[in-house]
């Protein structure tokens, strides 16, 4: 429904509007337009051109990249009207937001969150600047899904912790500065054993290795940590608050990863590429029948799904907690981008699983990466059968006989 | 479930309270028992209408609240959760044919009764046993309408047809020159075979060409919000009974696989009930209607076909019985499914608008 | 790969052959011809015209209605080639086998295994003239795929049983004179307690209640025995033995199920049935060319499941045991049956969702109520559930942990 | 398994004894690191050929041994479990072509060195990234070959091509007006376009109208062989894996939601084997060859999708690595579902077979 403005909320609206055109017009490197930054988050490597720098101090210093965060701590400080104004100004621009990562996604807003006013005060404004690049520990090599079977210790020596143990997934280790991860202070309760670090991945005793994908780039490590010491000013929360901390990040991860998997929401639709890729009628309309009804299917489903993901952020806010088929949206969501995936390489042919080589669009690589690597996307962040756990039990109510 | 605004909460609780109180199962299966061909019963229907429900989309000026069709739906998929048979639907959408292509005489004529149920009235448009509107053949000559229609629900009940012929859409009374063969299916509920022969019959000149269409829009889009209702009750059923059944000394609740299998469903009814609020929303918003009611059609179809199969499986032996009412869900469904469009019929629209 | 016979092998068969179209010829009423028994087995009523009698008790006195089994016991004691002659010589003549039902199916070969010899004399003749039915006595309310946990008792008394308890899922019970039934005679042990024992279903305290199906028809009833008494003479096998015998004859069944999915095996094809309720091209193809192609998708992939149950009878004679592809057949088959009934109602449109009526053709409402029993097969005769347990505990080793 | 005579048991366990331990994957991943754009190690196809593997279906006069194709497919099957990198597949159905279509001339010239291995041979039908072979446009004038075929396999190693023009398939040798150029899939194997340019080129012109369809079945049912090899391993080692695998202290094997879906991959396994062994069969004996090889194929496509996909997701994240072999059969595998017809081009022709 159409909501109608005082006047004087739309002079600001107007204002403000005009304050992030002159911006960008003064700030954003035209050589940049539509570029973006498609999949930074998780595959990208850490080279910057002098125009991407630029752009990224200019939006860093303005807070403008995290816009929602407190001003005190570097954010934008902006409302949810005028962040959405940002963003229609930096699309209408062919602008994109160059702060990103799992500071800003995950980490910052747990900390803003948990973490003290010294903690907030250090590690905030770098993320806000996109200074500083975090990764995750929380996945280890014996506790995939059963992500608080985990072994690495960190063991209390007065002023600091010396951690010991292995990491695995822990994504982008090999650019990141530092590292959020849970660790075990504990070893007598599976959960209440477990705290919440930060480690400086230049410490001495932290080794990275990065682990080449099926889809062939490298977006994560195995980190190994060897007597690293801690300090413990770098505890978040309290000791063994770490589960509790964890799980809350996870909430931000899972927020971002329903609707993000890969090929699930790429520029040119499948109807697009199925008439690139294939015969069309006279009158511009798919030649084959079949194609066209698999299509037509697909669609369908991804509509309904995005009424989901809509109608879930509807209920949460109309009854101020979170609605309980929002459970249900990273199941569906990753499936269909899988799927979608899948759609596109068989319309495409051959072509389209090509592995490299000048007769590939960039495109069309692009898309085979995709594809494999958005198997990932029903592993990570819960798995789709950790999904049905929760969905049976926690929803549905169907709990283990005792 | 849609954010309501507080006239939709409570003609929601009101239309839940009578039906599980006044019209359960039971009912249905009553009139199911009387083997009447008009398959309602006629004080539940008068009691509809005195709620106000029959007017639900009628502009006040002839006698309805005009709130519109996401309110029609909360109360129609209220209904479908206990099978309650009545002409609601059909006459809901006869009167939104008249509303969008009436006349003021028509309107004035029509809508005031069919708002306080004295009147009932259901759409003629196919032909025959699949859903086929461009294929219609009925047609009008000096203002007599001839032709065959097929599988006309609730055709018993009615005193008014808003026919489809080939030049648009016509109201013809019961009476001379139209002629009922019942067609009794599975659901057990009012069908019947129309032949016109040379009714008088009185166009709905004012609605444009799409007419057919628009109405055929809002058809899905109820069609599906009585599907969403018995999904729903079909879920709830199911997962009490997996709930209580103890098998091999283990509640069937406790099973993996079967916990996995109602995640699943849990996440198709969340995409179907997504699916038929969007469909009547965009109804009362008059915004991209035809695509959302195909796609809360198509989604209220794939959803419950899966979901009646698996209820079925999932009760095993006991909702194989008749005396279980699930299997009233299931033959009921397959009638829904292939009203106003199969998945594939669907499908096939949809692409054909979304210019592929 | 063909076999070449020799000489005398083959003219003892031409021998046979001709003796067979002799008997038909001299004994199928013509009336009969393309009858057949649809559905005999779970459906059908008692109810017989005189050529019907005449047929059966033609066929009976040869044994030919159970041609392998022993020509001692009433059987026709046919090798398997002169078995296939037989069948095929009926189905050329549009004759059919009128002996059937759970005596021929599962009962029979299951005495002829465990009974003792007065009970395969006293037993097994009826059952190969047609004359006796049976019933089965397995289910109880309270143990659906769990059929072990049965509370039915039967109490030692001596010279005979006294059998107290519920039944459910009697197939036929409402028709048949006797039932084999798997009853308690120990309560301290939950599978040795089990023996198997015959009913007369005319003893006093027998009470049926027939149970009517979703489909409209009543193939099975709910049975009560109240103070049954049964002679000790009836007792197969030893006490405790029930359980071992039980499961033997559910063998039978299942391979009698696992291709009889009802619709999945009747007379028209799919694209027969398409052409006739739908759409042609001028070229006499369907001009529904996602349909088409749906049809086409079913078509393979029964035609592979037809080609799994012909390796699964292979290679169970080649290892002289049973295959392990067997224990997927069922599942295999059913769903496959209720997939092509599905189908099916959906290409005739509302006029294949029939309940009753002259506007509906008989093989119309017959499709309709096919459709419907046929959600069954895949709860009965050990559920797709219970198949599955097995293929994964007993074929693939997927232990339970301890 | 169907069940086998002796010669063809002896010869799946040789092949089977090689495979494993001559030609594990390790095999293959050295292949891929060299980045040879012909992919595949000489010597070991050297010892292939001298094991006879090339010549099982070339009559004994010309150097094989006749065995037909389910023995050959057997062989395939088992280095499909290894991913070994061979022109096996691509020599077979080349010898098969000249076998159906060639003269004694043709037959005597090549049959000898393509099943001692002397030789290597491919075929070039295709002209664009989908199997169309009703869509050729490579034609023949003066026994000089011009067109263009895409993604060719193995097209590095051969010597001698099999190509489709217009009016029949054609014997070319590499050589002058013969160009190459890479494509490299997901499977990192041999895959060319080709540019023929007045290359010479030598009529199959004993084989009939249908010599094409006929290679194509058989090259259909052999990629079937394959993939029933690689879908063998994937669900092997998916099981294994789970059996190995403790998370939430118990062993992955033990919850029943992914015994289930193991249950559904046996029976689909066992239904694509059955599908592929009676493809094979059909070739042999030249019965209803056309539609079992549709079958075969059309069920290799849809098993080995689900099994991929399947395979990777119940191993979880060591399943996305490189380091791990799934990944490798996944890449394979989209690659075989195109080649010769995806699911959708083989159900078209199965009904088109079917006359519906």
């Amino acid at each position: 429904m159409a909501t109608q403005l005082e006047p004087e909320a739309r002079d600001s609206v107007d204002v403000f509007r005009e304050e992030v055109r002159q911006f960008i017009a003064e700030n954003f490197p035209a050589e940049l337009k539509g570029k973006g930054l498609s999949m930074a988050g998780a595959e990208g490597s850490a080279k910057e051109t002098p125009a991407q720098k630029a752009w990224r101090e200019a939006m860093g210093e303005r807070g403008w990249g995290t816009p929602t965060w407190p001003k005190e701590y570097g954010g934008g400080g902006l409302n949810r009207k005028q962040a959405a104004i940002l963003n229609e100004e930096l699309a209408r621009a062919g602008a994109y937001n160059p702060i990103g990562g799992m500071g800003v996604m995950m980490f910052g807003p747990t900390l803003l969150e948990y973490g003290s006013e010294a903690q907030k005060q250090e590690h905030i404004p770098p993320i806000c600047r996109g200074e500083i690049r975090w990764c995750q520990g929380y996945s280890e090599p014996n506790a995939g899904s059963d992500l608080a079977n985990l072994q690495t210790m960190a063991e209390d020596k007065g002023d600091h912790y010396l951690v010991n143990g292995q990491k695995t997934w822990t994504s982008g280790g090999q650019w990141a500065d530092k590292c959020f991860a849970i660790v075990r202070t504990d070893r007598s309760d599976k959960h209440k054993g477990i705290s919440f670090l930060l480690i400086d991945m230049d410490s001495p005793g932290v080794e990275v290795r990065p682990i080449t994908m099926i889809s062939g780039t490298s977006p994560f490590c195995e980190t190994f940590f060897t007597d690293v010491k801690v300090p413990k000013e770098n505890l978040v929360g309290e000791e063994g608050q770490g589960w509790t901390i964890g799980k809350r990040l996870l909430q931000h991860e899972r927020t971002n990863l329903s609707g993000a998997a890969p090929g699930g929401r790429s520029g040119a639709s499948l109807a697009d590429i199925a008439k690139k890729y294939g015969r069309t009628n006279k009158d511009g309309t798919l030649a084959d029948p079949v194609l066209r009804d698999r299509i037509a299917d697909f669609e369908i489903r991804w509509t309904s799904f995005l009424h989901t993901a809509r109608r879930a952020v509807e209920e949460s806010k109309a009854q101020g907690g979170v609605s309980e088929i929002s459970s249900a949206l990273k199941k569906l969501g990753t499936k269909l981008g899988q799927e979608r995936a899948e759609l596109t390489i068989e319309i495409m042919g051959l072509q389209g699983l090509g592995w490299e080589g000048d007769n590939f669009s960039p495109v069309e690589l692009q898309g085979v990466r995709a594809w494999l690597y958005g198997k990932a996307t029903t592993i990570y962040g819960g798995s789709t059968e950790i999904q049905n756990n929760v969905i049976a039990k926690r929803v549905l109510g169907m709990l283990d006989h005792q | 479930m849609a954010v309501l605004n507080e006239e939709q909460e409570m003609l929601r609780d009101m239309a839940r309270e009578w039906a599980t109180n006044e019209s359960p199962v039971t009912e249905f299966r009553k009139v199911r028992a009387s083997g009447e061909p008009e398959a309602f019963d006629r004080t539940a229907y008068a009691t509809m209408a005195e709620m106000g429900w029959a007017g639900i989309i009628i502009p006040e000026e002839h006698g309805g609240s005009d709130f519109g069709f996401m309110s029609v739906g909360l109360v129609v998929e209220e209904l479908g959760k206990t099978l309650t048979a009545s002409p609601l639907i059909a006459t809901t959408l006869a009167a939104s044919a008249i509303i969008l292509g009436g006349s003021e005489e028509q309107k004035a004529k029509w809508l005031p009764k069919l708002a306080s149920g004295e009147a009932i009235a259901t759409l003629a448009i196919d032909e025959g046993p699949h859903h086929a509107p461009d294929a219609i053949e009925a047609s009008v000559s000096g203002g007599k309408l001839t032709g065959a229609k097929a599988f006309v629900a609730e055709a018993h009940g009615a005193d008014l047809f808003v026919v489809a012929a080939t030049d648009g859409l016509y109201l013809v009374e019961k009476g001379d020159g139209v002629t009922l063969t019942t067609r009794r299916l599975t659901d057990q509920r009012s069908h019947a075979d129309i032949a016109f022969d040379g009714a008088a019959a009185d166009k709905l000149a004012n609605g444009g060409d799409d007419l057919l269409d628009k109405v055929l829009d809002r058809a899905r889009v109820l069609t599906a919000a009585e599907m969403l209702g018995m999904a729903q009750i079909v879920f709830d059923t199911t997962l009490a009974y997996l709930k209580q059944r103890v098998q091999f000394n283990q509640v069937l609740s406790s099973f993996q696989a079967l916990q996995h299998r109602m995640a699943d469903l849990f996440a198709d009814l969340a995409q179907m009930r997504s699916a038929v609020e969007a469909g009547l929303q965009a109804i009362d918003s008059g915004a991209g209607v035809s695509r959302a009611a195909i796609v809360a059609k198509a989604e209220a179809n794939r959803v419950m076909h899966t979901m009646s199969n698996e209820g079925i499986q999932l009760h095993g032996g006991i909702g194989m019985t008749d005396e279980y009412d699930i299997g009233l869900y299931l033959k009921r469904a397959r009638v829904l499914e292939a009203a106003w469009g199969t998945r594939s019929y669907l499908k096939n629209r949809f692409a054909t608008l979304g210019g592929y």
